[in-house]
């Protein structure tokens, strides 16, 4: 009778312990290193770029000596691409090994969920990939309570722009196209990415013939190419992230013979060559980097040191965690402090060339403040189009090491 | 007119994908009783070695495809092996409740190979480089070739099983087992035995519909979820246990899907396949050909 | 009618169908206070359907059923047991959890979901009840641990708990020893005595002779006869359904075979239990080469037990030995393909699948060539299955089924055919043509045929010896003459 | 060996409620955060057990009724930030609805069909969310203004509590009569029926009772995390967990529920460093004890077994 008793109560115990056993010797606040925390997908090809960028950069900054005399100590974390972990993830990052700094995530579920938790613990958390405007639209919102959240990568809303830019003078300007069908998945990233297509492509002159939403589990796209092969129109302006190698292949396999053109995140994984089986020949696809696209002095040397200790090219996060590592560190020697609220302010005033340009974020009155300011003396951004396994890239014009070059099956202009 | 022959053959293609899925499925249960929720991952662990063998063995196609099909092969076998099996034979669980066991386990199971695919591969779609390429137009639909190829080797393979099950004596004994257990062990039939080949058989179809699923579509391991579900549905649709109810199954829900997806819009493709097999359970809850 | 009022039972016109087939036909029957009602009939007579409808467990086609003058045909069952019925199954599945008193407990319990803690009597009335049936010395035990008459004893205690004045007891005594059967019948009589109206349901007459006041004998869905135990018993009708007509018989000396020494086979004081209940408890029997052996009893006596331990479907104590080497270590797959072949109780047909094909699976063991000759003669031994070769199983009529069920052992060329109640729920004409099959196999082939029967008439023709089979024991043996003196007397 | 009676497991529960309660004095936020989360899986995975040990009835879709409870209370608040208690009451209301629609049709269903069914109804409700993006936030979340609290502690204490609370009331639910009762019903309906309870009532109010602690817990956890996405609350992956929480735990023993729950969490945990293969660690060791210990930890605990 008395024994599963006592034992339950050793239970009792035994819960509190596991508890216990998770718990690290709590580390030194001020002195010692400026840990950054970065929480990302090791598993997915975008995410497991992050912290090695960030471990890359943290060790160029200590080789140089570090912030104030302090080094740099890169914390990470794998989420499992997971909201929940993530939280998780953060709390420990925040209130066990006492990071300064949180660099997270390319997917926007992700860092939404962490945001609440960046004002909470007043955590200054920057996003190398995600792209949905609600993030700084919350920061806008509540500033006071939210302002510790950045947005170190384009919104939707300013990659639909920088796409445009392209087409005005690749499509519209070299190609002379008139109409375009625009195709995203229907989730809340592309929401405001197809109202922008909807609003900038008629302003360049291309008229929209028609607007698919596709269900992001959508694994058979042929009805959709068909209905679009229908409309023929010049181009397909695409807004793909969570899926990306299925629609590529499928436009191979039936031979859509109109090209596709836009976002499409998957693409710019050095991987989708091989994941497509080379489906993705003469895809064209927004981006912010590339391997050997000399966007800033900084992005080649960066690429080589970066396949050289990892033995293969970093994705589009790798490029943005790297700078913001060093724009954190910069902010930290320009605050003289890791005190959040001194750091945000000096975030806020951050003026840095990083691998993608000039970084710079929008103000407090903005409509989405810690926004990444796109353009063309900050970002303007890229055009790249894959040819033969490489990622090309077309515009803009100073930047460009290839020509427009479409697989046999595309016929350009075939509406008119 | 075109876009009633692009639904007609493009939903067929999609269709024998399905069916050729959930027949193994079907097959198993019928003769076992037993649901295996870790189909989806058997069937993306098939995918991803397919894929692989081409991408770091520079495999051809057609040796790639073999590999495929001979991973999902031998996967099914194991998950008999160490999982199933050991839970049908244990006294530990009343008989009763081993269907939650056995349900919870593959699930497990199933889940365990998608991670290890994931820690591996990551979880990007892959695709299974194509045995036949380009496009050919059927009654002016242009349709690829892949296609048309992959709806082939479904019906092959399935007329391979029919023949197997209805015209040779070891498919003749399945096919029995799976109507009344205890009368064929009384006609001297090891159970045992029957069930080997019955996973066996499914092993292969669930290499051959992953590579095609592959080659056809490209799949991640995030699939693994949504395929299990679609089997589980089709096979509930068309009745448990019951392999041509599977087939008729596999062939409505398809094409529900592609008119929707053609008809009233891609963002809604699978809510009305979902709704109609709530319909049918609630009006017919022995499914469409129903046995047990 | 004015027994309505004194009456706590009054069943008229009861009828149901599954699908085409009639399972209770325009029954009627009315169980006053203080009465036992005995419903007897073979398997399939639909007895056991009659109890499930007065329960409300299947929903009537047609019919009136009054629980002290309340009509309550087509209500749901747990109306009716609030209206005053209680049931005792003759499965128990007790919650395992449990223990005894609160298995008892439960019974006690209001149907209220605002009810979060039993009322403090409940506990003495639980306590009470388990002292009327026995049960007081085992209160905290897990039924998982009790003996199968104490789980018995845990329905009947059950089924007081709410005071029923209509008590209706499936197979009272099914798995129950001699002994517990008697300290079970006064249970009853006792229940009886404080003026419930009880009605049980068994096989035969004799188990509850002792009880009843009346007995109702059903056959096929329909009354074939009514009155007292011992009329019931002399009725005709009734001795025909259960002993068949007249009885000769062409028995073979048992020293006329030769390995009079070792048997064929040999089942050595075999014991099987399911669950708690026992199923057989040391029976022995053997069977010579060529010899044809029946084993008559009741449904429920253990003729399928017997045969399934012997076929290696089931656990058993003891051993069972072919040409004196031990089964016991072969599985079943492997005692068939040795030659010892069932045609089981339930035929276990591949419905779905054509005669022709069902034969061929039979045969798969041998050569194509064997079975195409083997084939030819079992369709000379059964002509209609030559016509019905392309039809499914399952379309086929009883007696077209049972021909195939036997056609299909054959194919396997036994050694020992075991033919379970070949005639279960056929037609005389059916029986007669089996009847003519099995007198020509025994004539033609060497085959050794162990035949279970509850129709003696058709079993006695062929046996050479027979064995009666009751409550799990042997209890006679001997050739068919004697039978009809001795085993015979009682069997009913 | 008799397994311990209601009222002693109460009491050890209870102490080791208490000992909890003061965690907070020592261990760091990410461990309150962590246990928090944790608990609320506890009473998810409780009122899964409810419904399967005892009513019998297998529910893959716990996340139906918990995506319920915690959009609508997320929704309301985001649209016209209600105080928080209407948002719960709102969400928790929501749920018991939606628990009634599925299973007014779906107690018709027996085994893997009612599985099924409320499988799908995940499924249909997860097509909704990422659909009517507007609305829900669609599959990147949505965001909730306001939250109960900021410190980790007021966070852990509530859901401590909470848990503790919806555990001794759903444990001495299932010991109490109605349990018994449900557990007759779950075991054999026909005996049941024939002892004259109601069953289908008396299942309709175990689902009812699930649906209200898993959407309660739903809302109070959006409160607590600040948002709501598909990938936390309603993924099948989410139900799977809990599922396999009860089950680890042991069936049929609601407290066993907890236990699993909180090994499921601290384990992947724990494990975090090892990327996916920690997944693979953790539901290797579930598909063990599946295989080896059916009766889970609190069997092994309480030395409980059905037979013995």
């Amino acid at each position: 009778m008395n024994r599963p008793g006592s034992r339950l109560a050793a239970l009792a115990a035994g819960t509190a312990l596991v508890a216990l056993t998770l718990a690290g010797p709590a580390s030194a606040q001020s002195s010692g290193p400026i840990k950054i925390g970065v929480i990302a997908e090791a598993t997915a090809v975008a995410g497991s770029s992050i912290p090695q960028a960030a471990q890359l950069a943290a060790d160029e900054i200590n080789a140089a000596g570090g912030v104030n005399g302090r080094k740099i100590e890169i914390v990470t974390y794998d989420n499992h691409s997971s909201a929940a972990e993530s939280v998780r993830a953060f709390q420990r990052a925040a209130t066990q090994d006492h990071v300064n700094a949180v660099i997270t995530s390319y997917i926007s579920e992700v860092v939404l969920a962490l945001e609440p938790w960046a004002g909470r613990l007043k955590m200054v958390t920057v996003t190398p990939g995600a792209a949905s405007d609600v993030i700084t639209q919350n920061i806008a919102k509540d500033y006071d309570h939210l302002k510790y959240m950045f947005h170190g990568y384009a919104t939707s809303t300013s990659i639909a722009d920088a796409t445009c830019a392209a087409t005005k003078d690749l499509l519209v300007g070299q190609l002379h196209m008139k109409s375009a069908v625009v195709m995203s998945e229907d989730a809340a990233w592309t929401t405001p990415l197809d109202a922008e297509y909807l609003k900038c492509l008629p302003q360049i002159g291309i008229k929209v013939v028609d607007h698919i939403r596709f269900s992001p589990d959508t694994t058979d796209f042929t009805p959709i190419f068909n209905k679009i092969e229908g409309e023929k129109p010049d181009v397909i302006m695409t807004g793909i992230s969570h899926v990306g190698v299925q629609p590529t292949v499928q436009w191979k396999q039936q031979e859509v013979p109109i090209p596709m053109f836009g976002v499409s995140s998957q693409a710019t994984n050095s991987s989708f060559w091989n994941d497509t089986n080379g489906a993705t020949e003469g895809v064209l696809f927004q981006g912010f980097s590339a391997p050997d696209v000399a966007v800033t002095p900084k992005t080649l040397p960066f690429v080589q040191a970066f396949s050289k200790r990892f033995g293969h090219t970093p994705s589009y996060c790798g490029y943005t965690a790297y700078d913001e590592v060093y724009y954190i560190a910069d902010a930290i020697k320009r605050a003289g402090s890791v005190d959040p609220d001194k750091l945000v302010d000096a975030m806020e005033k951050t003026d840095f060339v990083g691998t993608i340009g000039r970084v710079q974020f929008k103000g407090k009155d903005t409509p989405n403040p810690h926004a990444l300011k796109i353009g063309p003396d900050t970002i303007t951004g890229l055009m790249l189009q894959w040819q033969n396994g490489k990622q090309v890239n077309l515009w803009p014009a100073k930047v460009a090491n290839g020509k427009l070059k479409f697989p046999s099956f595309i016929k350009i202009g075939s509406a008119n | 007119m075109t876009v009633f022959w692009q639904i007609l053959i493009d939903g067929f293609a999609i269709s024998s994908l399905y069916a050729l899925g959930a027949t193994g499925f079907a097959l198993i249960f019928g003769v076992s009783g037993v649901l295996n929720l870790s189909h989806g991952s058997l069937m993306v662990a098939a995918v991803v070695a397919a894929w692989a063998a081409g991408d770091s063995l520079h495999a051809g196609p057609y040796t790639g495809a073999a590999i495929g099909v001979a991973v999902g092969f031998s996967l099914s076998l194991l998950t008999y092996f160490v999982v199933v099996s050991p839970l049908q034979h244990t006294r530990k669980i009343r008989e009763e409740e081993k269907e939650i066991f056995i349900l919870t386990a593959t699930l497990l199971w199933g889940i365990m190979i998608q991670q290890l695919i994931a820690y591996f591969y990551t979880d990007n779609a892959k695709t299974v480089a194509p045995i036949v390429q380009g496009v050919v137009a059927i009654v002016g639909v242009r349709t690829p070739a892949n296609e048309i190829f992959t709806a082939i080797v479904c019906g092959l393979a399935i007329a391979l099983l029919w023949l197997l099950v209805n015209r040779t004596r070891a498919g003749k004994a399945v096919l029995a087992a799976s109507m009344n257990p205890r009368g064929i062990t009384l006609l001297g039939v090891e159970l045992s035995q029957v069930y080997v080949a019955v996973w066996a058989i499914y092993g292969v179809l669930v290499g051959v519909a992953g590579v095609l699923l592959g080659m056809f579509l490209g799949i991640s391991s995030y699939s693994a979820g949504p395929l299990t579900a679609s089997a589980f549905s089709i096979v509930v649709l068309g009745g448990l246990g019951s392999v041509p109810g599977a087939l008729i199954a596999a062939y409505v829900v398809g094409y529900l899907e592609t008119l929707t997806a053609y008809l009233i819009s891609p963002a809604y493709r699978t809510i009305p396949a979902l709704l109609l097999l709530v319909a049918v359970m609630y009006v017919r809850p022995r499914g469409l050909l129903g046995r047990r | 009618m004015s027994t309505a009022e004194r009456s706590h039972l009054e069943v008229s016109g009861l009828t149901k169908r599954f699908g085409g087939l009639v399972a209770v036909k325009e029954m009627s029957l009315s169980v006053a206070a203080g009465k036992i009602l005995g419903l007897i009939g073979p398997n399939g007579s639909g007895k056991s359907t009659v109890m499930k409808l007065i329960m409300g467990i299947e929903r009537p086609d047609g019919g009136s059923v009054r629980i002290n003058g309340v009509e309550v045909c087509g209500w749901p069952s747990h109306r009716i047991a609030r209206m005053g019925a209680g049931i005792v199954f003759q499965h128990s599945r007790p919650l395992h959890r449990q223990t005894v008193l609160e298995n008892i407990k439960l019974a006690l319990l209001p149907d209220k979901l605002t009810r979060l803690f039993a009322d403090p009597q409940t506990d003495a009335r639980a306590r009470a009840i388990a002292a009327r049936v026995g049960l007081s010395g085992v209160l905290d035990r897990r039924p998982g641990t009790l003996p199968f008459a104490d789980l018995r004893k845990i329905e009947i205690a059950k089924a007081i708990a709410r005071d029923p004045q209509v008590l209706l007891i499936d197979e009272p005594f099914a798995g129950l020893t001699a002994k517990e059967t008697a300290a079970f019948s006064d249970l009853i009589c006792e229940l009886r005595d404080d003026g419930r109206a009880v009605l049980l349901v068994d096989h035969n007459v004799k188990s509850v002779s002792r009880l009843v006041d009346r007995v109702i004998a059903m056959y096929v869905g329909e009354r074939i006869a009514e009155g007292s135990a011992d009329e019931v018993m002399r009725n005709e009708t009734v001795r025909r359904v259960y002993l068949g007509g007249a009885i000769e018989i062409a028995a073979r000396p048992e020293s006329s075979f030769r390995d009079a020494t070792t048997p064929f086979l040999e089942v050595d004081k075999v014991s099987v239990h399911y669950g708690k209940a026992q199923a057989l408890e040391d029976v022995s029997i053997h069977v010579h080469e060529r010899e044809f052996v029946a084993v008559v009893g009741l449904n429920g006596a253990g003729k399928t037990t017997l045969f399934n331990t012997i076929s290696g479907l089931l656990p058993y104590a003891g051993d069972v030995r072919r040409q004196g080497a031990t089964l016991r270590n072969s599985s079943a797959a492997a005692i068939a393909r040795g030659g010892i072949v069932q045609c089981p109780e339930g035929r276990e047909l591949f419905v779905d699948m054509t005669v022709r094909e069902n034969l061929d699976l039979g045969g798969q063991h041998q050569p194509p060539e064997e079975n195409a000759t083997q084939i030819e003669w079992l369709f000379e031994l059964f002509p209609i299955l030559r016509e019905r070769q392309g039809q499914a199983a399952g379309t086929l009529s009883g007696g077209e089924q049972q021909m195939l069920t036997i056609a299909r052992a054959l194919m396997m060329k036994p050694k020992l055919l075991m033919l379970d109640e070949p005639t279960l729920g056929l037609a005389p004409v059916i029986l007669e043509q089996i009847s003519k099959a099995l007198e020509r196999l025994r004539q033609t082939t060497p085959i050794t045929v162990l035949l279970a029967e509850q129709n003696v008439t058709f079993a006695l023709p062929h046996a050479d010896r027979v064995y009666v089979l009751e409550h799990a024991r042997i209890v006679w043996e001997g050739d068919p003459a004697k039978f009809a003196a001795e085993g015979g007397a009682g069997y009913l | 060996m008799q397994p311990p009676t209601t009222a002693r497991l109460l009491l050890i529960g209870l102490g080791a409620v208490v000992v909890a309660s003061f965690l907070p004095l020592w261990a760091s936020g990410y461990i309150l955060g962590l246990l928090t989360i944790a608990y609320y899986f506890g009473v998810f995975a409780m009122a899964w057990d409810l419904l399967f040990g005892f009513a019998g009835e297998v529910n893959f879709g716990p996340t139906f009724l918990i995506g319920v409870g915690a959009y609508t209370a997320g929704i309301l608040d985001n649209l016209y930030q209600p105080p928080i208690w209407l948002c719960i009451a709102a969400g928790t209301a929501a749920a018991i609805t939606g628990g009634l629609v599925l299973a007014l049709p779906a107690l018709r269903l027996r085994g893997p069909y009612f599985g099924l069914t409320t499988l799908v109804a995940v499924l249909i409700l997860q097509n909704f969310i990422v659909v009517d993006a507007h609305l829900t936030g669609g599959e990147i979340g949505l965001t909730v203004p306001d939250v109960i609290s900021i410190s980790d502690t007021t966070n852990y204490l509530i859901a401590l509590w909470f848990m503790a609370i919806s555990g001794a009331i759903l444990f001495s639910l299932s010991r109490s009569p109605v349990g018994l009762i449900l557990q007759a019903s779950g075991q054999d309906a026909v005996q049941a029926g024939a002892l004259g309870f109601n069953v289908t009532k008396h299942k309709l109010t175990a689902f009812v009772i699930s649906a209200f602690f898993s959407g309660l817990a739903g809302s109070l956890m959006v409160f607590y995390l600040g948002s709501a996405s598909v990938g936390t609350f309603i993924d099948i992956t989410v139900g799977v967990q809990i599922i396999i929480s009860a089950v680890l735990g042991g069936r049929r023993t609601i407290l066993g529920a907890v236990l699993g729950a909180i090994f499921l969490i601290a384990m992947s945990e724990a494990l975090r460093p090892l990327g996916d293969l920690s997944n693979f660690i953790v539901f290797g060791m579930a598909l063990i004890v599946v295989l080896l210990y059916p009766n889970g930890f609190f069997g092994l605990l309480t030395r409980t077994r059905e037979d013995a």
